[in-house]
């Protein structure tokens, strides 16, 4: 479904050039989940940016579903992949009600029956008719990110790119957030890229996953690896250790 | 374990806003001698304002009331401005959450630590400074005279943190309350800032008040834990037992959370019951 | 971030500074200069009347339009204008006959005067008002600084200023009536700068140095009060942004006095775009004094430009706007660099 | 959210209009309003100002019944000229022997007429030049930005004089050229706003859906950056009026015997001193109309712009 | 306060464009020529009539009426010291002539030109001059412009020395100065301020040492100074200021009549003012004399012809006054009985818009709806200069002396095509006098005085019976003058204002 081929992406120029992300190339099988995990920093929200546009693809190719991505992209793509963001308090317009949110790509691409349409996203993301029409700051964090599922879905695409979908939320509230996207991945035979820093979280979601650090992947591994704890990699390895909690010990720190 | 370094009885701390009055804070009550204290709840549970209270930091429409509040013997509910000032950064600290926006942006970070210093101990400037090259030494920054003299925006968020704890700790005090002082940093950097106030905790004997929603970390970390729910604590038990939680609220986060270790499908969620916020 | 062999590279980034002014400070007045050139020649008012009167006859007429140039088609004037414009001659006025340039190098230090003792009292007393009210927010404090800027801003300037002229200088006498200098003095000094507090100052003679500054006194403190109720306001406004800040929270933690707390950290903080708001007024000032500059008989740039573009004399008005122009830029340019000295965020 | 469970529970229409799950979108839309409405009415001077602003809509559309005298005829220049306040001209009369009361009533259509039709001009070029300069960044900003700084730096009273002399004199052309002349401070604005939320998630989020261009300007940014902008136009009309008073002083406003309040003001001026009602009753109404919209304005930046308000 | 030596007066001086006499025209700058140059003729301030020689001691005219000799006075100085010649004179003359700057066709209509001026104004000995003139004109006449300030006397030596291009240093007299006045002008700064010193090499020395002119163009300003003593003569005072500052024990009012007059211009291509009718029906929708009480007080009283009074044949009737019914009888006569819309050109100066408000009112009361287009006196003119007005309210000052100035441009309209190179006023309001063009050249040329004043008179008649104009009022000049200050007059023109002989107690 997706193939991202030597991906480099490079911000500014001369002093100030940042080199994002250097050669990451991964496949992701359609109606598969596929995670990206590393620090903060290390070029994972970038990937997802390039491969819809957001950010410039300075080297390599991205190919979704064999043809590769025009830029800029155009409407087919916008409906075949779509993307949620990690912050849902800035990812809603806040003057918007969630009704307007929702209806906005439908007017863009046209499509008729718009409210037939909201109401049933708003059911597939498990909210009532209630919220339609609400405003963001009447939403809480979980709620929202809901409503920026409901907007990702409302075009009926084949890929989500989820940037971490659920770092901005309380645990419980995470723990819904996942349930729902897990479900709606098996109810609608959707293709994930999940961005976290959360291996558990993750784990939780994907089958397959790729370690980033400084720009560059690390280390491609699957999530039953990561229960096992067999990680190739030091990197990966500390970051399994970390995430059990805080250990009185010392441990080896990973060279910085 | 002797007195007790601080003392909370019954803290209340509410908002009149223009929508309606908000408690923040519900009639919390408890005790800290040298030890590690934890705080969990989920957002906007009152945690922060309960540190904040502890201060006489609250937030200007917000007021404090509490049956007790005294730390080592002295009354903070009816102690002068003055002697507050000096508790302050001297013998109380914090560290927030964010080294983004609570270091100021046009200070070097040594200046903001000497600044620190001086306000509680009357010393020349140039033991000042040594002092908090000292500091920025004791939070395993690697180059401290290079760090003394950068801007908060230049060095990075594990960097800031540790700029910070070694700020707050400069004065020695006896009570440290850490408010999240992690969440904003990556799992590794984290863990090295923890390690950095564990170890400070058990050299200097200082109290801890830790501040944190991760019911994980906390319980690896603290001696005691506190967990609150809507401004109120449901439950107070000993880190260690964690596990054993009665609270069902408590129970709740504990399981909502994907492990590494089992994978549960779909994740259990809490389904909160309103008797619990009474 | 790496600060070894940085200076070659910053005298770079400097040179590359100086070279962007250049250009901003070049296509600015271009701009200026078409605009007001344009607009010189759609104003329906014939500038050879403003020379040769209304009496006459043809053929003078005819003449002086010609020696004007005014025959020729409008780009041609324009080009002809530029050219002489590159080479510092802006043309002679008609009303005063002076070259532009001369007659500018004489009123601009009179409103530089007036508008720099207007900023500097706005700012000395704007600043601390602000500070205060924003600190005391919601107290009867606030109230009345925010409803002393606010009478700033709603009375008509010229009202006031005659009044402030009956009361002070008229019924007690507590300050010099309009015009610089009385006239006993007027020549007791040779101009320098043109500036006559610093002419006086310079030259040992403090009697009219101190008739000077009762004659300044009342316009200045009339202009300051102007650029008080803009800056106050904006001191409140960004005050109380800063106040909300993490810091400002972080350094009670540290246990500092509530003055350092709020001078040395928030107003720190604050003063950085404050400083582009001090440049923007006083920018006002340097402009917009006219009616100020009318009621107090100060020969400044605002009458100048006024009374010449009631005659049509355009050289002139296209002068004085170049040098508003200009000095609105390289205020921007300074307090642009100021910023950058203020806020190390945006040094590297 | 935990605070709103501890709140008391309106009841009513007011209840309705605060449902956190409003029903339809006017529902929405009114709550919002009323949500504003009582953070506004909490600040007493900014009601003040909302007075001031309503007075003034009422005296202009009741003028006809509240002006005891013609605005224009005036009375015989012999006997009642210059004459001070009294029972028969409240406010006296000016130097054509009109009534002053009179002529300040009518002369808030006139204000009315400037605040109403600089707000129409200058906002919407403020606006559409800030946000596409902001939004397109680039070449366009460069251009759009520089044109606005040589707005910027044009002294505004010879702008404001050569529009108007270019125009002709009259009321309108004054205001077409006060607007003209303020419209760069809104673009800035505009535009600093619009970078703020150029790179926000949500502009990001409709892009992704394949906004075009003018619709994520029209539909997302402006609705953002127009209540600063706004707000700052309002903290503006009180320079406004102020301006068209003094081209007023100039000659260069409102046509004679138009009652408008700067040309009243500049009338007075010759008789200051002695007959200080003739230009103080008319300077009276500017400064009260400024002051109020001075207070809504502060009051509408607490509602419309949370950054403020924090 | 002021210094004892020195006399400071407030005025509105922002109409000063030059210096040199030859150039001089506006009312400010011909004053300043009044104190700081002599010129060959003076007539009596009191009596305009009495024709007085100042550098001339003696003049004769030829039988033919086309030469005039001039007999100079001797022992007459510059301020440099440096006596005054015959050189001199006629250097002064012929280069008004040749620079040709707006006031010379004051000198120009005699038939003097570029080109033979040379040959007409000649030095016939050390101290004798001699001017022909083309047409045998009514001496007074020439007389008269003879007095003008454009025909000052200027010192060659000095002008020579500073000439540059041959410019007969006209860059740099506008701003210097070379006279043999009672003052000097020692410096002008432009819209702030000039001094007159005084000047040492003058007959009768000046009790003052030095006269001071400050540009204070708010006039509540100026009032504040005078009554405060900061300033000894405020010039600009409006009516209501007058009244008050009259009250003041130390300020006294002075005035002097001008030869200035206000009045209407109605433009003839307005279909409606081309009416006779209308136009004598808005003579009669002026209220004259409450204008001339109120708004006016002071600064004019009620006239109605073209001549100021003081002038030879100047007519005082004043035949109209406010009558709305008459005016209504003529305009149903014109078949406007609901009257009509107009507009009028408006210089927005607090007087002229107060008087406009005036008439707008009276005007309404018969239904001529009267529109005031406020503008700039500089673009008021233009318009009236270019015929695109409907009604123009002005002013016009004679340029000299003599009732030809007025009837010149009142009565005498040689050419009314657009295109015309002439623009009086007649022309300007698009106004064909007819016979009268032809009967105010011949009175030129009249060399009776009595018979030649007659002339005026008619003209005077048949323009206020039929011209275009609505002539108001002639303008008197008030200064508000501190108690102490003693013979500052105010003359019947500008360059009449005299401060030669002021003095302080
Ligand atoms: N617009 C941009 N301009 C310049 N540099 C950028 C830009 N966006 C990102 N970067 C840089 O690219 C690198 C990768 O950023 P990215 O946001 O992809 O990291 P991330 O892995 O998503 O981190 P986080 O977990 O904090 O979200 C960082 O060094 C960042 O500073
Ligand atoms: N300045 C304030 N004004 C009004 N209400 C406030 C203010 N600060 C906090 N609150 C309210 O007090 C309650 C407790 O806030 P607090 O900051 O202690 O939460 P928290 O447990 O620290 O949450 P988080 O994990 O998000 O930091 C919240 O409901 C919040 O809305
Ligand atoms: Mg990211
Ligand atoms: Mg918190």
């Amino acid at each position: 479904m997706l193939d991202i081929q030597n991906l480099r992406v490079t911000y500014g120029t001369g002093r100030l050039q940042v080199d994002a992300v250097k050669d990451v190339s991964f496949q992701v099988k359609k109606g598969a989940a596929y995670g990206l995990v590393g620090e903060s920093g290390s070029g994972k929200s970038t990937v997802l940016r390039a491969i819809c546009g957001l950010a410039p693809i300075s080297g390599g190719r991205v190919l979704v579903d064999g043809t590769e991505v025009k830029t800029p992209r155009d409407q087919t793509f916008y409906r075949t992949v779509q993307m949620v963001f990690q912050d849902p308090y800035a990812s809603l317009h806040p003057r918007h009600t969630v009704d307007r949110t929702l209806a906005e790509p439908l007017a863009i691409h046209g499509e008729k029956n718009a409210e037939e349409r909201i109401a049933q996203a708003l059911r597939e993301v498990g909210l009532g008719p209630s919220f339609r029409f609400r405003y963001p700051h009447q939403l809480s964090g979980g709620q929202r990110q809901r409503i920026a599922i409901a907007r990702a879905l409302i075009l009926r695409p084949k890929v989500l790119l989820l940037d971490e979908p659920t770092s901005a939320l309380d645990a419980s509230v995470q723990a819904e957030v996942l349930n729902l996207l897990d479900e709606l991945r098996h109810k609608m035979g959707l293709t994930y890229i999940l961005v976290s820093h959360d291996l558990a979280v993750v784990a939780h979601l994907c089958d397959k996953l790729l370690v980033m650090r400084h720009g560059e992947g690390v280390e491609e591994t699957t999530a039953a690896a990561l229960r096992h704890g067999t990680a190739s990699n030091d990197y990966t390895q500390s970051l399994i250790h970390a995430s059990s909690g805080y250990t009185r010990e010392v441990l080896k720190p990973a060279a910085a | 374990m002797t007195k007790p370094l601080l003392e909370v009885e019954d803290l209340r701390v509410r908002f009149h806003l223009r929508t309606g009055t908000v408690d923040a804070v519900r009639g919390v009550s408890f005790q800290l001698g040298r030890e590690r204290l934890g705080i969990v709840g989920e957002s906007g549970s009152g945690k922060s304002q309960t540190g904040r209270a502890i201060l006489g930091l609250t937030p200007p429409p917000g007021e404090v009331a509490a049956k007790k509040l005294s730390f080592d013997g002295i009354d903070l509910l009816t102690a002068s401005k003055r002697t507050l000032r000096t508790l302050r950064g001297g013998r109380i600290s914090m560290v927030m959450q964010d080294p983004k926006y609570s270091l100021n942006p046009v200070m070097t970070i040594g200046e903001q630590i000497i600044e620190a210093y001086q306000a509680h101990a009357k010393v020349s400037r140039a033991e000042a400074r040594d002092k908090a090259l000292a500091m920025l030494e004791a939070v395993k920054m690697r180059d401290p005279g290079r760090v003394f003299a950068l801007y908060p925006h230049e060095v990075s968020g594990g960097m800031g943190q540790r700029a910070m704890i070694a700020m707050m700790l400069v004065t020695d005090p006896d009570l440290l309350i850490a408010d999240e002082p992690t969440s904003a940093l990556d799992v590794t950097v984290s863990m090295e800032v923890l390690r950095i106030l564990d170890e400070l905790v058990a050299e200097r004997g200082m109290g801890l008040i830790f501040v944190s929603h991760d019911l994980k970390l906390v319980s690896s970390f603290c001696d005691r834990v506190l967990v609150m729910y809507a401004g109120r604590v449901v439950e107070e038990l000993e880190a260690k037992h964690l596990r054993e939680a009665q609270h069902p609220y408590t129970r709740g986060l504990m399981n909502c959370l994907p492990t590494l270790a089992a994978d549960v499908r779909p994740l259990p969620t809490l389904n909160r019951d309103p008797a619990w916020a009474l | 971030m790496s600060r070894g062999g940085g200076h070659v590279s910053a005298l770079r980034s400097f040179l590359k500074k100086i070279a962007q002014f250049v250009i901003v400070l070049a296509t600015t007045l271009l701009g200026l200069v078409a605009v007001t050139f344009f607009i010189g020649r759609v104003v329906p008012i014939d500038p050879v009347i403003a020379i040769v009167g209304d009496r006459a006859p043809a053929h003078v007429y005819a003449r002086v339009r010609q020696e004007l140039g005014l025959d020729l088609p409008l780009i041609q004037q324009f080009w002809i204008y530029l050219k002489k414009a590159v080479s510092g001659d802006f043309g002679n006025s008609v009303l005063t006959t002076n070259p532009v340039l001369t007659d500018i190098v004489n009123v601009f230090p009179a409103t530089l005067e007036l508008a720099t003792l207007g900023t500097i009292i706005g700012t000395l007393i704007g600043i601390p008002l602000g500070v205060l009210a924003a600190v005391k927010r919601g107290t009867l404090i606030d109230q009345c600084v925010r409803v002393l800027g606010l009478i700033g801003y709603s009375i008509p300037i010229f009202w006031l200023g005659l009044m402030a002229l009956l009361l002070f200088y008229a019924k007690l006498g507590w300050v010099e009536g309009p015009g610089r200098l009385d006239v006993t003095y007027s020549y007791m000094y040779t101009p320098v700068t043109g500036i006559v507090l610093i002419d006086t100052l310079m030259q040992g003679q403090m009697d009219a140095f101190w008739n000077a500054v009762s004659h300044v006194t009342l316009p200045a403190c009339l202009l300051g009060y102007f650029s008080l109720a803009y800056i106050s306001r904006m001191t409140r406004s960004f005050m109380l942004n800063e106040l909300a800040q993490e810091y400002v929270i972080a350094a009670r933690v540290k246990g500092l006095s509530e003055i350092r707390v709020i001078w040395r950290h928030a107003l720190r903080n604050a003063a950085v775009p404050l400083i582009t708001v001090i440049a923007l007024s006083y920018a006002h000032l340097l402009e917009g004094s006219v009616l100020t500059e009318t009621i107090f008989a100060w020969p400044g740039l605002g009458q100048y430009i006024t009374n010449s573009l009631q005659n049509a004399d355009m050289n002139a008005v296209l002068g004085g706007t170049l040098v508003i122009g200009a000095a609105f830029v390289v205020l921007n340019l300074m307090s642009d660099l100021l910023y950058r000295l203020l806020d190390p965020r945006t040094r590297s | 959210m935990t605070s709103a469970a501890s709140l008391p529970q309106p009841a009513g229409f007011r209840a309705w209009l605060l449902s956190p799950e409003p029903a339809s979108r006017w529902q929405a839309r009114l709550g919002r309003a009323y949500l504003g409405w009582r953070t506004f009415t909490k600040n007493p001077l900014a009601v003040f100002g909302l007075c001031i602003v309503l007075l003034l809509l009422l005296v202009a559309v009741f003028a006809n019944f509240l002006a005891p005298y013609s605005p224009i005829a005036g009375g015989d220049l012999r006997t009642a000229r210059l004459l001070p306040p009294s029972a028969a001209h409240w406010l006296g009369t000016d130097d054509q022997a009109r009534d002053i009361y009179s002529r300040v009533i009518y002369g808030s259509r006139i204000t009315l007429w400037v605040v109403l039709l600089v707000s129409v001009i200058a906002t919407p070029i403020g606006l559409l030049v800030g946000t596409v300069a902001g939004y397109l960044g680039g070449w366009v900003d460069t251009v759009l930005m520089r044109l606005t700084d040589i707005f910027l730096a044009f002294p505004r009273l010879v702008l404001a004089l050569a529009f108007v002399a270019a125009l002709g004199p009259g009321i309108e052309n004054a205001i077409i050229a006060i607007a003209i002349t303020s419209w760069p401070p809104y673009a800035r604005i505009a535009r600093a706003e619009t970078l703020m939320v150029r790179n926000s998630d949500f502009i990001a989020a409709v892009k992704l859906q394949g906004a075009s261009t003018p619709r994520i300007i029209f539909g997302h940014v402006v609705p953002l950056c127009i209540s600063s902008v706004i707000v700052r136009v309002t903290l503006d009309m009180a320079g406004i009026i102020l301006t068209a008073a003094g081209l007023g002083f100039l000659g260069l406003g409102a046509q004679p015997p138009m009652p408008e309040w700067g040309a009243m003001v500049a009338t007075g001026r010759n008789y200051l001193i002695d007959q200080w009602w003739v230009a103080a009753m008319p300077g009276l109404a500017i400064f009260v109309v400024s002051l109020g919209f001075n207070l809504l304005g502060d009051g509408l930046r607490d509602v419309l712009d949370p950054k403020a308000a924090k | 306060a002021t210094p004892p030596d020195t006399l400071v007066q407030a005025w509105q001086s922002d109409d000063i464009i030059s210096l040199d006499p030859a150039e001089v025209f506006e009312f400010s700058a011909s004053e300043i020529a009044g104190n700081t140059y002599e010129r060959l003729i003076s007539y009596d301030i009191k009596d305009v009539s009495k024709i007085s020689g100042q550098v001339a001691e003696s003049w004769t005219v030829s039988p033919d009426g086309k030469t005039y000799t001039f007999k100079l006075r001797p022992n007459k100085k510059f301020a440099s010291g440096s006596p005054i010649t015959a050189e001199d004179v006629v250097y002064s003359l012929q280069r008004a002539v040749i620079l040709d700057k707006s006031p010379a066709f004051i000198l120009g209509q005699f038939g003097l030109t570029k080109d033979n001026v040379k040959d007409k104004i000649k030095q016939t000995g050390p101290l004798e001059v001699t001017l022909e003139v083309d047409k045998p004109y009514a001496p007074t006449l020439v007389l008269y412009c003879l007095g003008n300030s454009v025909a000052s006397i200027v010192e060659k030596k000095v002008l020579v020395q500073n000439e540059k291009d041959g410019d007969y240093g006209y860059n740099w007299l506008k701003t210097h100065y070379a006279g043999s006045g009672p003052y000097i002008m020692r410096e002008w700064k432009a819209n702030e301020v000039l001094v007159l010193e005084r000047n040492p090499n003058y007959d009768q020395k000046t009790p003052l040492a030095r006269v001071i002119y400050r540009h204070i163009k708010e006039t509540a300003s100026q009032r504040l100074l005078l009554e405060k003593g900061d300033v000894d003569v405020a010039r600009n005072l409006n009516p209501e200021e007058l009244a008050a500052v009259a009250k003041n024990p130390d300020v006294k009012l002075q005035s002097g009549p001008k030869g200035t007059v206000y009045y209407l211009g109605l433009n003839q291509k307005n279909p409606n003012l081309a009416k006779p009718e209308v136009r004598l029906a808005l003579k009669y929708l002026v209220d004259y004399s409450a204008i001339a009480d109120t708004i006016m007080k002071n600064k004019g009283d009620v006239h109605q012809n073209f001549l100021p009074k003081g002038f030879l044949g100047a007519e005082t009737t004043n035949p109209y006054k406010l009558d709305v019914a008459k005016a209504k009888e003529l305009l149903a006569k014109a078949g406007l009985k609901d009257g009509f819309s107009v507009t009028m050109d408006t210089r927005s100066t607090a007087e002229i818009t107060g008087i406009a408000q005036a008439m707008q009112a009276t005007f309404a009361q018969a239904g001529v709806k009267l529109e005031i287009l406020p503008m700039d006196s500089k673009q008021a003119l233009t318009k009236y200069r270019a015929r695109q007005h409907d009604i123009y309210i002005g002013n016009w000052g004679s340029d000299y002396q003599d009732p030809n100035s007025n009837a010149d441009t009142f009565a005498a309209n040689d050419n009314n095509a657009d295109d015309a190179k002439a623009k009086p006023l007649a022309w300007r309001n698009a106004w064909d006098p007819g016979a009268l063009t032809a009967k105010t050249r011949a009175a030129v040329m009249e060399r009776d005085g009595a018979k030649r004043a007659q002339m005026y008179k008619e003209l005077q008649k048949s323009v206020l019976d039929d011209g275009p104009f609505v002539v108001f009022l002639q303008q008197t000049e008030v200064a508000a003058v501190r108690k102490n200050v003693d013979n500052f007059v105010l003359g019947p023109s500008f360059s009449d204002n005299d401060v030669s002989q002021a003095k302080k107690n």
